[in-house]
């Protein structure tokens, strides 16, 4: 399997069967996961080989699936959860919020729930009303909850089998409109910690921070600016709880200006947070204010706007040039 | 009955109130069916579903039900049926539509129409529906331009007309929640003192949802005049409706001190009658009641979806011999009630609709960059003030700038 | 059986596997119970309420029921006498002691005990327990220590204990969440073939949530062996049942396809011999039943609650002649069963409970300031650990500051 | 009644009363809010002169109740609705989310859904698990809703009167433990926008931001303050969606240093979004980075733990030396 060029979505899935043949407790669990693979096939396959017992169908109800997957997890299992679509995990918030996150410390450490909830989320496919939603941080906001977000096929899949194996709780948020996006990934490396950011990209003048489908969108824009003359790094954040912010604080320490791109709306984004947070490390460091380029204050509009409301290469590259301007 | 549902209303479409028809207190609800019936088949042909309320057999027969009698004209049979025909050209229409990229998903209800219109031409003018996403025949029979139902599958609006001008909520995606919704209009509705019922549309996957369990519970405890209309086509996507419940669903209301029923979704004349009585248990004050029209999703769950990878052709195939528009037309032929010209003056009406429906789809603007940020809030809100009005600058910054920098080399 | 709770376990608590006793497959549940049973009366007598399995009278006298045999041995009888005194008394204490000031809040489960004891008591020790925030007796029988119970109403902690060492999860506050964890864990055990059970306790109130309504959907669909044990005790702190529900809630079971049987839940053999029938039910692979507990919370919803705001005395007064104890009592004492000196015994180990329950709370140290730091994840977190490290040091800062600067003058 | 002192929960009895006086339309909904008059009060009275159909005891169930409030809302009702504790409005985060917020936008303007969601919120009162949290970034970030929080009985009082005049659904935070804190109310007078930041003690020094229960703690850190010499001023934001932003401009401008307080953890709490737009717009006038004084990443503590979780008097100055020492 080393080094095997695949998309994001057939990592994923690579990972859930690495993780299920290594460890019979792991589950998998949903709506349409099983016979139908999931509505993006990245389940496909899985109940074919691992069985029902194990790729489990449920009805269609997500508070229930979180809640019975929390009493899997009590019960010694790892219930890998799909949340079909961004916009539909809200039945199941109560549960993760109150129940999930808050278990092992409510125990004082005496129980564990290992559950990973997979959410195909943001924009950029086209569909109807709720399923092209970011909402990484009603999730990144409350403790006791890990965010990740892949950008690439090999962080998708070691990510993937690291939040499997981890002991808490992780929204685990799949980049959709990314899914078929290829590169190398080699099953038998050693991967870097889950929730370390990476340097995706080397420059000099200007920070980029992003993650999942935007550090695509984040390095066009450095390419871009690069024919201009401006010289941008690019970080992948890859982790919205923890943010790795040492990695941060040390490319803008160096680069003096940061600009932090999310399809989230701007107002209390991941952006707010890592502007707050980086200003306060970097406060002699910044040349600029950490600028943000998000979603708007508004509903995820109707496909036929999405590319206005997502940010796109103009706009990553007009706040660019607004932060290289001061 | 049958007017196109184009038609302009002007008639205030809520009931007046203090019709005192709507007795206080709740009576007592009950149902007779017995909660230990025997586990659902998947494929158990209808006929064979013994608590299934029939009044048309899929050969064309009239057969009686002691409970559901119904009379109707020749005029209200043909009305039915040009109902039926149309909407499923319409629906057939739209799913070429998607295919040719007109629009970018379409959720058919082929196989439902009976469900639909049968159901939705129980109600009145003041009656209040609660849709899914699939109610493109009720929204026929609500008088809802069918175009406008386009729209949203086009990626241009997430729900193109005005509710109140129909009485006709817009499509609810989220699975259950319009439930509570049309409960909580149908309290409205008793605190009006009006004598107007409320339809709230669900399928077999929504009857999961805890939504949906709390929607019988207010509507019991308040005696809400609401009519669960749940369409259980067997199928919640890629699940079978053992996936949800190992009863029949019908049987769920009587836990909750409402009568539920059971009726052959594909009968026409079955749907009228029930959602008739259904209405009427509503309107005098009985509160709520749940009604199972069992039926099939002909077609994929969406033109997104493939069902060939998890149902076998044969089901499909056993469902085709219970079309509900075959066997009303095999009844108003024996009967005599059509001739020729009624079926060929349908067909042409369908190839308008459909022709229509063509031209508006194409015809459809994609909406302005700025109406992201309208309707946002109905007062306003300081912060789409200053993201619109940045946005708008940022827009024109292209417009003044000259074929340089970062803006022209962009490009999405 | 009637061992102290606090004896120190040493098997381990799951069930081994491969019993072979569970049926893979769904047996039909059913249940014999109408729906269309008259909407239950608030007030009503137990006795007068048909459905109600009783196999004690008020009057302490044994009647016999054709579903729910049971002969407990003397032994048994004292033990189930024993644990309702000895966990009334210590419900009594801990109302007392919040008076006092040393715990903020309690929930007194006072008029509870008979359906706590004797549906714990059903239990064997692989058993699993989810229950709400009320279940002290239940705690008691699965050997929780008591004292433990009271941490998290004094403040100190969230939960004191380790589900893990009795098969007693933490309490739940948040309505209903616990249901859908027990049907979970019994998904679990289906898994690992074991046969042992789960019970969800919940309460009138709690049925109402949509989480409770997906837990009977879930367990039904996977046939999990779980009992949803139900204490209707009238009230949701202000609001009696009838807010919840306009028939009796045992009858909801049947609508998702399992049987549901409501008890008196003042009657500890009754309890005893239906929740023991539950968990049969559960083990022998039928999946899911739900038992309702027909009793009346005799105290305040909890100690900040005023009751007298919202019900009349004669009601609480009405059910004093239900004493679940008394009863037992009457039983006992006609039958011979119990001499003086056990009664005294009991009281003396009473007295010595409340006693080392008081000194307990006293003795209990409030957490160190940086616990609040501690088990937020398992895995850790750099953000919990920044914070940490940041407080600690702003601790320490107080330490080594003179008496001067703005760290002086402060004071929360 | 003008010119009456009374505590804010009388405040808002007040406000609710006179509104449903003056709209027949206006209903009261929740779990003990009849009888009772709920558990903290705040409705009695009210079924008792209104009658049970405009004061409505509802089943135990959140998402029941708002879901329901919204139907009552389409046929022309103006639902109040109460949820119990701060812990247990998460059963109803989907209705309130997926469909009270984006219905008016749905409907492209055609419905409004006018219902008022009242939370007493935050901690200080020693309460067990879920009584104690503010989760205003999980109402605040999300577009359709209008979050506020009055710190006193006057702006109680009209800030209620107000929400339920607005024709968008409005989150109210009541700050549970000020429940009982006592102003002159003047239900004659003229209330500013129900939107606008108010400046509750002027400073030069410094600026404090807050809203709700740390209102009181930053006036009287400032009073603290005041007495070593240093002029600080007090912000009372009032409202967290929008957020005033140009009030705090104005005043940030003027002191050159910002520190935001509230109980809600810091990390994505309101403060990030303060810290990170504040700066973007004084990028020239700061003299310190923005400070945030909050909660910590971790579930609200046991009551013992409360006053060490809680932001008190200490730990607003500490915040407040940093920046001054800039
Ligand atoms: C809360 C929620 N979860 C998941 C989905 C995705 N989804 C859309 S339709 C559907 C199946 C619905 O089945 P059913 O209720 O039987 O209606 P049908 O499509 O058969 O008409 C699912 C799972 C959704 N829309 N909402
Ligand atoms: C989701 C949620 N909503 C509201 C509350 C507040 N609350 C605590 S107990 C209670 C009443 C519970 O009634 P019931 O289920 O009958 O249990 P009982 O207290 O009678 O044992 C309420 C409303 C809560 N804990 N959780
Ligand atoms: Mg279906
Ligand atoms: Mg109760």
């Amino acid at each position: 399997m080393a080094g095997t060029r695949m998309p994001i979505a057939k990592a994923i899935n690579e990972a859930l069967r690495g993780a299920m043949e290594d460890d019979a407790k792991v589950l998998v669990m949903g709506e349409d996961v099983g016979k139908l693979g999931g509505v993006f096939r990245v389940t496909d396959g899985l109940q074919k080989d691992f069985g029902e017992d194990r790729v489990i169908d449920t009805p269609l109800a997500e508070s229930g699936i979180v809640g019975t997957a929390i009493g899997l997890a009590l019960s010694g299992y790892r219930p890998v959860v799909e949340i079909q679509f961004d916009g539909f995990v809200f039945p199941a918030y109560d549960q993760i919020v109150t129940q999930l996150a808050k278990m092992h410390a409510r125990a004082l450490g005496k129980v564990r729930v290992p559950v990973v909830i997979r959410i195909p989320y943001a924009g950029g496919i086209g569909a109807v009303e709720h399923h092209s939603e970011s909402p990484e941080t009603l999730f990144a906001h409350v403790a006791g909850l890990k965010c990740v977000s892949p950008s690439n096929a090999a962080d998708a899949y070691w990510m993937m089998r690291q939040s499997i194996e981890c002991d808490d709780p992780v929204i685990f948020f799949e980049p959709k409109r990314r899914y078929w996006d290829k590169a190398e990934v080699d099953t038998e490396s050693t991967p870097g910690p889950l929730h370390g950011a990476r340097i995706a990209r080397q420059g000099s003048d200007l920070t980029l921070a992003a993650y999942g489908p935007m550090v695509k969108t984040c390095l066009e824009a450095a390419n871009a600016a690069e024919e201009e003359g401006s010289s941008v790094e690019v970080v992948d954040m890859r982790s919205m709880s923890p943010i790795d912010f040492d990695t941060l604080q040390r490319s803008v320490e160096r680069t003096g200006r940061l600009v932090v791109v999310h399809e989230a709306p701007v107002f209390l984004g991941t952006g707010s947070e890592v502007a707050a947070r980086i200003t306060e490390r970097c406060f002699y460091h910044l040349e600029a204010p950490v600028l943000r380029v998000g979603g708007f204050h508004a509903p995820y509009p109707p496909a036929r706007l999405e590319d206005e409301y997502l940010p796109g290469l103009d706009r990553v590259l007009d706040a660019v040039d607004r932060a290289l301007a001061y | 009955m049958t007017v196109e549902g184009t038609a302009a209303r002007s008639t205030p479409r809520r009931s007046s109130g203090g019709t005192g028809k709507r007795a206080s207190a709740a009576k007592k609800a009950s149902t007779t069916k017995s909660a230990s019936a025997a586990k659902k088949k998947k494929t158990a042909a209808a006929p064979t579903e013994p608590q299934l309320v029939q009044l048309l057999t899929p050969e064309g027969e009239r057969v009686e039900h002691p409970d559901y009698a119904i009379d109707p004209s020749p005029e209200e049979l043909r009305g039915l049926y040009r109902d039926m025909v149309l909407t499923r050209r319409f629906d057939g229409e739209a799913t070429a539509l998607q295919r040719q990229g007109e629009l970018g998903l379409w959720a058919s209800l082929l196989g439902q129409e009976a469900a639909q219109i049968g159901s939705a031409r129980a109600l009145r003018d003041d009656d209040y529906v609660f849709p899914t996403y699939r109610e493109h025949g009720v929204a026929w029979c609500r008088g809802v331009d069918p175009t406008n139902l386009l729209g949203m599958f086009r990626g241009v609006n997430n729900g193109g007309w005005d509710p109140n001008s129909n009485n006709f909520h817009l499509y609810t995606i989220v699975i259950g929640s319009q439930t509570l919704h049309a409960t909580g209009y149908a309290m409205g509705v008793a605190k009006d003192g009006g004598d107007s019922a409320v339809v709230a549309y669900f399928g077999d996957g929504a009857s999961s949802q805890g939504d949906v369990a709390e929607a019988f519970t207010f509507s019991a405890v308040y005696n809400a005049p609401v009519v669960f209309f749940c369409q259980n086509n067997q199928w919640a996507i890629s699940e079978p409706a053992e996936r949800q419940s190992r009863v029949p669903l019908y049987q769920r209301a009587a836990g909750y001190g409402f009568p539920g029923v059971r009726v052959d979704g594909n009968d026409v004349l079955a749907c009228l009658a029930v959602t008739k009585a259904a209405v009427e248990h509503a309107r005098s004050g009985q509160g709520p009641m749940l009604v199972e029209a069992f039926t099939y999703r002909m077609g994929a769950h969406t033109t997104a979806d493939d069902p060939t990878r998890y149902r076998r052709a044969e089901e499909r195939e056993s469902w085709e011999a219970k079309d509900p528009i075959q066997r009303l037309r095999l009844l108003l032929e024996r009967e005599k009630l059509v001739d020729q010209e009624f079926l060929d003056g349908v067909e042409e009406e369908a190839d308008a609709l459909a022709k229509r429906a063509r031209e508006a789809v194409r015809a459809m603007p994609n909406p302005d960059s700025m109406a992201m940020f309208e309707h946002v809030y109905a007062d306003g809100h300081s912060l789409v003030d200053e993201e619109r009005s940045q946005y708008a600058e940022y827009l024109a910054s292209f417009a003044t700038e000259p074929e340089s920098g970062a803006a022209a080399q962009g490009g999405k």
